[in-house]
């Protein structure tokens, strides 16, 4: 590979230094540029990195407030706004229909962003086609694993099935009645590792322990969601938990009736302060610092970034007002320090 | 499927079931008033989308559930008339229309709940009432009368709204209008008006549902209804423009949802055929549109406009 | 008579787009008078009434009642000065009871809700006291036509209409129904009501009418008293010529029966049998005339012949061919033509060119295609042809139907449907509510057609034309053929037969 | 008093109208744009720019276009048979599935030159069966075929999450575990051909216009296209003269079912992912293109041939929305709003749009009986026609096939 070395390198600085030209005349500036040496390539970069703010684009498949996966990754990229020279962050969210948001990545990526996230799992087909067009861009695709080969693509996803297990062994601790009710989308990608691992770390901590599963079949149905919940009441279950963004529906349940919730994506207490014992945060900021760095230091793609409990970007993140006796809260530790510790799989 | 037997899961099949009708009723019994006098309004969901979002800010902003049921009443009023404004007087085709409604509603209230909301709050819920006695009653009590306040002034809207149709001068005027608007124009019965009216109605109870759904639920989020506007419009044709009828449609599509998720939570239905179950609902409408249309006739004058003279 | 007339309208002139349905129009009534509006299809008659009414608003003119000028905005108006309006096309909600259509519009004496059982009290009274009985209880599709027009009136008396228009008011109702109907009306001028009537048909004009006034293309052209009048010279003033009131008929040697019907049987929409064993033939060479109150099967009867209607038991032959519930294409091609008896519903598509609507039957005929797609000029060359040849009136090929006269659309009928060579033609109501002109040249066609060997089938309420027409008369009750007679037979003993009697007793009695 | 200087007049106002409506939408737009803080100048220009500004936004435009023209021209057919398809959407997914199913099932085996119009005979089946099942329902016993097709949106929804989930979905994401709803890239061959050197530009939009042209030629140069128009108009008078109604009617909504499965398939093999994915709706997949349709027909006043036209001016008013929510940073809520707001401007005004036609029409005639009138007396029985000029279908008569169940009996 040290041709693609080359490649990406030389790429990566005339992205720093003419990066205003960019917009017009990408064309022009990647055959000027060929000629430069590998060696400069790292001193260019980090004063780049100092000098050139950065302009970053979101599409994505949900309103950007939905207290769930859109909000997670609009979030972290302001925090990241704050952290470094960002000199524009522009968002497209309610994207649901993929030749729309394909349509969206490649235009952000013609006029001149730096890096477009991807941020939905069905967007992978599209970007697949896009990203070769574009080569001095970076794409971030997520939740995803895979960055299909492309030098400019990165991929970045959740291990939300670890802090599932953790939250899983919680509720497992937590439940008189011995049914936990667990309210999801469908049963795809993030939605069912998190759901797969709560059940796992519900049953290591309890093997008698029974776990209810609702798939209502819709992200957007808070009604479905509210009886989902409605019907895990019925059938017992007095701890529940759920994903996506339809479940503020079941948390409202939830509350009504004093059952104890578990929250992921984003931290759910403000919807229900008595009853959410704890939410998995996704802290995409951990990728996208990763990110940042590498394109900073000249790779534009390539990486599949994860966070986990171990990097810190999964935060298992407790409701103060909800009393967790010490005992319990210990099983959660424990829980977490297995998993960094790689002691325990979460999803076996 | 024993699991299934017990009080505690039947009760919460049956009070689902009615919680979940709760909305479509109120805007299907809406939409009946607007169709028994010809004309269709398709845009029932975008009118109960911004019904919900109005209800649902109202009660973030006062904390009282009332004004926000209110507010929601008072933009159906607004959209209502809106509609009326578009399907009599300009005399728009009424199967398209409505999805421009639909289009707007859905658009409008979610911008305005990003402007003026941001991330979902939860707001104050209807107050549940146990009515006296009656919920006591083993089994039944926990099905029928222990709900929240909305759930009974549905109900009762159904007797309010045959009164109306079947018992008094408006009720005429709407069926007259439905029927044959050239016979009442010629007694003098304003065509437009008693649509504006029935429109108008239409569109409080849509607007109504909304509030309701959202306060019931204590949320608001994108897109709240779900495509419910449409299943009530569904639910008319079901009902055969019958306030009993449409109340009957109404529960029966609560029902089957509220049973096809108590028997994924129980694990009778797999998962993996959610999506199958879940097509029950549209197939049982369907099948049931099938009978209704052999037995009843749709006011004749249905999506027709009026104009005098011809 | 008062001195001062009732009504005056004075200087009438309303415009369609690219009409002028009434032109500088006087019209005038007085108390206890029938004055009637007489005038071919498209005269402007309903285009005034519908002015006095408040349907439409005049573009110029002046209207008084009573002497006092007056504005009429709308039915609720006329309404308020006691006008009524008996519709050409019955005003009635079907969906609703006799007492519902009544009560419709009034106030009512128990604020918003409804008080029927006054109103139903009410027409049972008017109902004795004008002979118009019926059940107040009664849904209105449930009627029979006849029960409408009563109910049309009963609505008009309750709301105390001093002036009552009549458009058209007998164009579907049986001379029994007429004579009832007309006796009803004596009573209401003698009470001192005023009445404008609407006919075409001139015996009624001339036994109803005080005076008569003749509207044509929008003006009024004639003004007469009914006293010296004559159909004659009132056809001759709606037409401006001399016209022809019953065609003169050939000697035509009969054939073979082209139409033969055994023991038919057919169930009705309301699931009641409607034909009932009836046998028929009709031959070649002849017109056969059924009379009959409508209602009584007739409609039925030319229905299932032409295939859009099955048959319970019983067989059906048209030249030979057994058509028994064959379809209407096979029964076209066995060589059947069919005039129906709503021209609008089921003959003709209104929105349909002239030329379209001459292609109804034919448009998959090789004739008109070409390469599998439409060849417009042989299209064209047809339509001029047959247009011509019928003399339809129309400003060109492309204008939609629905914007000629009845009796042109119905002359348009007749040449696409005589434009093959029949073996049976069926003509249902072939001149309701056709003009004189019309409805004359109509009258020459079928019996030009009758001299080409074609076996007519004519179903008609108006006796007039039966007796004009048939060579022989078959008399329909309760999907039965009464008997079969010929021309020489009175009015009275027909009009018995049309009641149910038997031949032979309407001859005794 | 009428001339043909005022016909043409009013011929011209009646071309103006859905224009003028739009306009008026996208003024309230604007409005909006300030009320949000931002620039309507920037987005308008943003709008304009990214619909028509450059070949590559034209090119956008045109492949926005190309399912709402297809859509467009099956509810002309449908619309001249008095039904009124709302199962667009439906329809679509039901042809995408089809054909994605056919360009699995074939695999790699086929050329381009069969598996192409393959795929696409697919969708077009796909689509016609969907359309069927209402079109029998309203023929045969008398379903109001609004609701039976909103109803069947919903199934071909879940009919889509069950298979995309489950017997279509990619191998690949069960073993990775993700469980993504959607295919594997679907074979190469039945990616629709490139053309104009473009890399993005297929022959989609090709397609849709000679759609529309063979739609034009159906409708008024076959006997089944003046089948399908007189049942519309009358279905007595259609049944009285032979035509079988009931056939028909379920034809019409078959063919209109197709036209919108011919789309679906188009999107999955035009797309830039060329794989069928869902997002659990309808609209992830159709981009409401089944509703939009709708209004580009109206728009192109229910002719095939103006929908072309129609369906690229409001494909570009779409695509231009979304250029500037990018370029303004307003909600993409906004755009849907406007969206909703232009369908009930040009469907309010399109009465205006008739009345100004008839005007037009019935003084041209008035001016042509004037002339003949000189030497020929004709009685003044031509009057303007109410619904509208002819080649416009207006839901027929009383007693027209609707809820009754096409008056057979
Ligand atoms: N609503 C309308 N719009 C346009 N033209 C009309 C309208 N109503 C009637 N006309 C035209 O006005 C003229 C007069 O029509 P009108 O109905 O008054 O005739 P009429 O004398 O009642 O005929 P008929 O004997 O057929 O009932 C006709 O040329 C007709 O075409
Ligand atoms: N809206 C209209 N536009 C144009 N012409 C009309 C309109 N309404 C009626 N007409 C024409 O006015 C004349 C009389 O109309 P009317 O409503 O009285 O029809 P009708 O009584 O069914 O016809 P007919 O008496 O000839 O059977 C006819 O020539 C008819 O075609
Ligand atoms: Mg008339
Ligand atoms: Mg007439």
């Amino acid at each position: 590979g040290g041709d693609d070395e080359t490649t990406e390198t030389t790429v990566a600085a005339e992205t720093t230094t003419t990066a205003e030209e960019t917009t017009t005349t990408a064309g022009e500036t990647t055959t000027t540029v060929e000629g430069e040496t590998t060696t400069t390539a790292a001193e260019t970069t980090t004063t780049a990195a100092a000098a050139e703010p950065i302009r970053i684009a979101i599409v994505a498949p949900s309103a950007s407030n939905d207290l769930a996966f859109t909000q997670s990754i609009v979030d972290a990229v302001n925090v990241i706004e704050g952290e470094r020279e960002v000199a524009e962050v522009a968002v497209t969210d309610g994207t649901f229909v993929v030749d729309d948001a394909a349509a969206a990545i490649r235009d952000y990526a013609a006029s001149g962003f730096d890096l477009v996230i991807a941020h939905g799992s069905q967007y992978g087909g599209s970007l697949q086609e896009i990203a070769p067009d574009f080569p001095e861009t970076t794409f971030a695709w997520g939740t995803a694993a895979d960055t299909f080969g492309l030098s400019n693509v990165f991929a970045y996803e959740a291990a939300s099935d670890e802090g599932g297990y953790v939250m899983g062994v919680l509720g497992a601790a937590l439940t008189e009645t011995g049914t936990i009710g667990i309210v999801g989308p469908v049963e795809v990608g993030d939605a069912k590792l998190y759901v797969d691992g709560y059940k796992a770390g519900a049953e290591a901590n309890d093997s008698g322990v029974t776990v209810n599963i609702n798939y209502t079949g819709s992200f957007s149905d808070v009604a479905l969601a509210s009886e989902a919940a409605q019907a895990h009441a019925a059938a017992g279950a007095d701890i529940m938990t759920g994903t996506a963004q339809m479940v503020v529906g079941a948390v409202g349940v939830a509350a009504d009736q004093g059952i104890p919730w578990f929250g992921t994506q984003a931290n759910q207490t403000s919807l229900a302060p008595e009853i959410v014992v704890a939410s998995q945060v996704y802290k995409w900021e951990i990728v996208l610092r990763q990110i940042l760095d590498d394109m900073a230091a000249g790779t534009l793609g390539g990486s599949v970034y994860v966070i986990d409990l171990a990097n810190e970007g999964l935060a298992i993140e407790y409701n103060d007002g909800f009393a967790l006796s010490a005992e319990v809260k210990a099983l959660g530790d424990q829980a977490i320090a297995d998993i960094i510790a790689g002691a325990v799989e979460p999803t076996g | 499927m024993s699991d299934f037997f017990t009080e505690a899961v039947l009760i919460a099949t049956v009070a689902g079931g009615i919680r979940l009708a709760v909305p479509l009723l109120l805007a299907a019994l809406g939409e009946t008033f607007g169709q028994r006098s010809g004309v269709l309004n398709l845009g029932v969901d975008g009118i109960m989308l911004l019904g919900a979002f109005t209800g649902y800010y109202t009660v973030l902003k006062t904390g009282n559930v009332w004004y926000g049921l209110l507010a929601g009443i008072a933009i159906g009023i607004v959209l209502g008339l809106a509609s009326s404004l578009i399907s009599v007087t300009l005399q728009a085709e009424q199967g398209i229309s409505g999805i421009g409604v639909y289009l707007f509603g859905l658009g409008m209230s979610d911008l305005l709940f990003q402007r003026l909301v941001g991330t979902p709050v939860p707001i104050t819920k209807f107050p549940k009432i146990d009515i006296p006695g009656l919920s006591d009653i083993p089994w039944l009590g926990g099905m029928f009368f222990s709900h929240s306040v909305v759930v009974y002034l549905a109900f009762l809207s159904v007797p309010v709204a045959m009164f109306i149709i079947n018992k008094t001068n408006f009720g005429m005027n709407i069926r007259a209008v439905g029927e044959n608007p050239e016979a009442a124009d010629s007694l003098g019965v304003s065509v437009s008006r008693v649509r504006y009216a029935t429109v108008t109605i239409g569109g409080t109870l849509a607007g109504a549902a909304g509030a309701a759904l959202a306060i019931d639920l204590g949320i608001f989020q994108q897109n709240l209804t779900n495509a419910q506007g449409f299943i009530a419009i569904a639910l008319v044709y079901f009902g055969a423009w019958r306030p009993l009828g449409v109340m009957a449609g109404a529960l029966l599509y609560g029902f089957v949802n509220s049973l096809v998720l108590q028997f994924k939570t129980l694990g009778i239905i797999p998962q993996s055929w959610s999506d199958i179950a879940a097509m029950a609902p549209a197939i049982i409408t369907i099948l049931a549109l099938v009978i209704v249309a052999r037995r009843f006739r749709a006011p004749s004058a249905l999506t027709k406009p009026f104009t005098r003279g011809t | 008579m008062a001195d001062v007339p009732m009504l005056e309208m004075k200087g009438i002139t309303k415009r369609f787009p690219g009409v002028l349905a009434n032109d500088n129009v006087d019209f005038d009534l007085y108390a206890g008078e029938v004055h009637t509006l007489l005038g071919e299809n498209g005269a402007g008659k309903s285009t005034l009434m519908k002015v006095l009414y408040g349907l439409y608003q005049a573009d110029e003119g002046e209207m008084r009642l009573n002497g006092e000028p007056v504005t009429i905005t709308s039915p609720t108006s006329a309404i308020e000065h006691n006008i009524g309006m008996i519709h050409q096309h019955f005003m009635l909600v079907d969906t609703l009871t006799v007492a519902e259509n009544v009560a419709l519009g009034l106030h009512s004496s128990r604020g918003a809700l409804t008080d029927l059982d006054a109103v139903s009290e009410k027409i049972v009274d008017l109902g004795s006291q004008y002979g118009l009985e019926i059940d107040p209880a009664a849904t209105v599709w449930q009627l029979a036509v006849g029960q409408k027009q009563r109910v049309e009136i009963i609505k008009a008396l309750y709301r105390e209409a001093q002036l009552l228009i009549l458009d058209e008011p007998t164009a579907v109702l049986t001379p029994q129904e007429v004579d009832q109907l007309f006796e009803t009306l004596n009573q209401m001028t003698a009470d001192g009501r005023g009445l404008i009537f609407i006919s075409h048909k001139l015996h009624e004009v001339l036994a109803l009418s005080d005076r008569i006034t003749v509207l044509r293309q929008g003006r009024v052209t004639g003004y007469t008293t009914t006293e010296g009048a004559t159909r004659a010279s009132l056809a001759s003033m709606m037409v401006g010529r001399d016209v022809k009131l019953a065609p003169d008929k050939p000697e035509v040697e009969t054939g073979s029966a082209a139409l033969e019907i055994t023991g038919l049987r057919v169930i009705g929409d309301r699931g009641n049998v409607v034909i009932d064993g009836l046998d028929l033939d009709v031959r070649r060479g002849e017109i056969l005339g059924i009379a009959g109150v409508s209602g009584n099967g007739q409609r039925e009867l030319a229905e299932t012949i032409a295939g859009l209607r099955d048959a319970e038991a019983g067989s059906i032959s048209i030249a030979g061919t057994d058509v028994t519930n064959g379809r209407p294409v096979d029964v076209r091609a066995a060589g059947l033509a069919y005039v129906p008896e709503g021209r609008m519903k089921d003959g003709s598509i209104g929105l349909f060119t002239v030329a379209e609507n001459l292609l109804l039957i034919d448009h998959n005929s090789k004739e008109f295609l070409d390469a599998g797609l439409l060849n417009f000029d042989a299209i064209r060359t047809h339509s001029q042809t047959l247009v011509d040849e019928f003399a339809v009136k129309t400003p060109s090929l492309d204008t939609p139907v629905r914007s000629l006269s009845g009796g042109n659309i119905q002359k348009l009928i007749l040449a696409r449907e005589l434009s093959g060579t029949p073996n049976v033609l069926i003509a249902s109501q072939p001149t309701r509510g056709v003009d004189i002109g019309a409805a004359e040249y109509i009258h020459k066609r079928l019996v030009a057609q009758r001299s080409e060997d074609t076996a007519i089938l004519v179903i008609s309420e108006d006796l007039d034309e039966i007796f004009g027409l048939s060579d022989r008369i078959a008399v329909m009750y309760e999907g039965r053929i009464m008997g079969i007679v010929d021309t020489s037979i009175t009015r009275e003993e027909i009009g018995l037969m049309m009641a149910g009697v038997t031949r032979e007793e309407a001859a005794a009695g | 008093m009428a001339s043909l200087g005022s016909a043409r007049r009013s011929s011209y106002l009646a071309y103006s109208v859905p224009v003028l409506s739009v306009l008026v939408a996208l003024i309230i737009g604007a409005i909006m744009l300030v009320m949000l803080d931002a620039s309507p100048a920037e987005g308008v220009k943003a709008m304009f720019d990214g619909a028509f500004g450059s070949g590559e936004a034209l090119i956008s435009t045109a492949l926005k276009a190309t399912p709402l023209l297809l859509v467009g021209v099956g509810i002309t057919i449908a619309f001249r048979a008095n039904v009124i398809n709302i199962g667009g959407e439906g329809q679509m997914v039901a042809g995408g599935l089809l054909s994605t199913a056919t360009a699995l099932w074939l695999g790699d085996a086929l050329p381009a030159l069969i598996m192409v119009p393959l795929v696409l005979i697919a969708g077009i089946i796909g689509g016609a069966i969907w359309g069927s099942v209402p079109g029998a329902l309203k023929a045969y016993y008398g379903v109001n075929e609004i609701l039976s097709t909103i109803m069947l949106n919903i199934v071909a929804v879940q009919l889509m999450n069950f298979l995309l989930r489950g017997p279509m979905i990619d191998p690949g994401e069960i073993d990775r575990g993700t469980r993504i709803p959607q295919t594997e890239r679907l074979p190469e061959a039945a990616d629709l051909p490139l053309i104009l050197g473009s890399d993005r530009l297929h022959i989609g939009p090709l397609i849709a216009i000679l759609a529309a042209i063979a739609a034009y030629i159906l409708l008024w140069r076959t006997p089944l296209g003046y089948r399908v128009r007189a049942v519309g108009q009358n279905p007595d008078a259609s049944k009285y003269a032979g035509i079988p109604v009931k056939r028909t009617v379920t034809l019409a909504l078959t063919m209109s079912g197709a036209m919108a499965g011919l789309a679906g398939a188009v999107l999955v093999f035009g797309s830039e992912s060329h794989r069928m994915v869902t997002d659990g709706s309808t609209a992830g997949f159709t981009g409401s293109a089944g509703f939009n349709g709708i209004v580009a027909a109206l728009f192109g006043g229910l002719h095939p041939l103006w929908t072309i036209p129609a369906s690229f001016l409001f494909g570009g008013l779409l695509v231009g929305g979304n250029a500037l929510q990018r370029a303004v940073q307003v909600p993409s809520a906004l755009i849907l709003a406007l969206n909703g707001l232009v369908v009930i401007f040009v469907v309010s005004t399109d009465r205006y749009k008739k009345l100004l036609r008839e005007r037009a029409s019935a003084a041209e005639t008035a001016a042509k009986l004037a002339e003949q009138e000189n030497e020929d007396p004709v009685p003044a029985a031509v009057g303007a026609v109410e619904d509208g000029p002819p080649d416009r279908a207006g839901p027929a008569s009383d007693d027209a096939g609707g809820e009754q169940g096409s008056g057979e009996q």
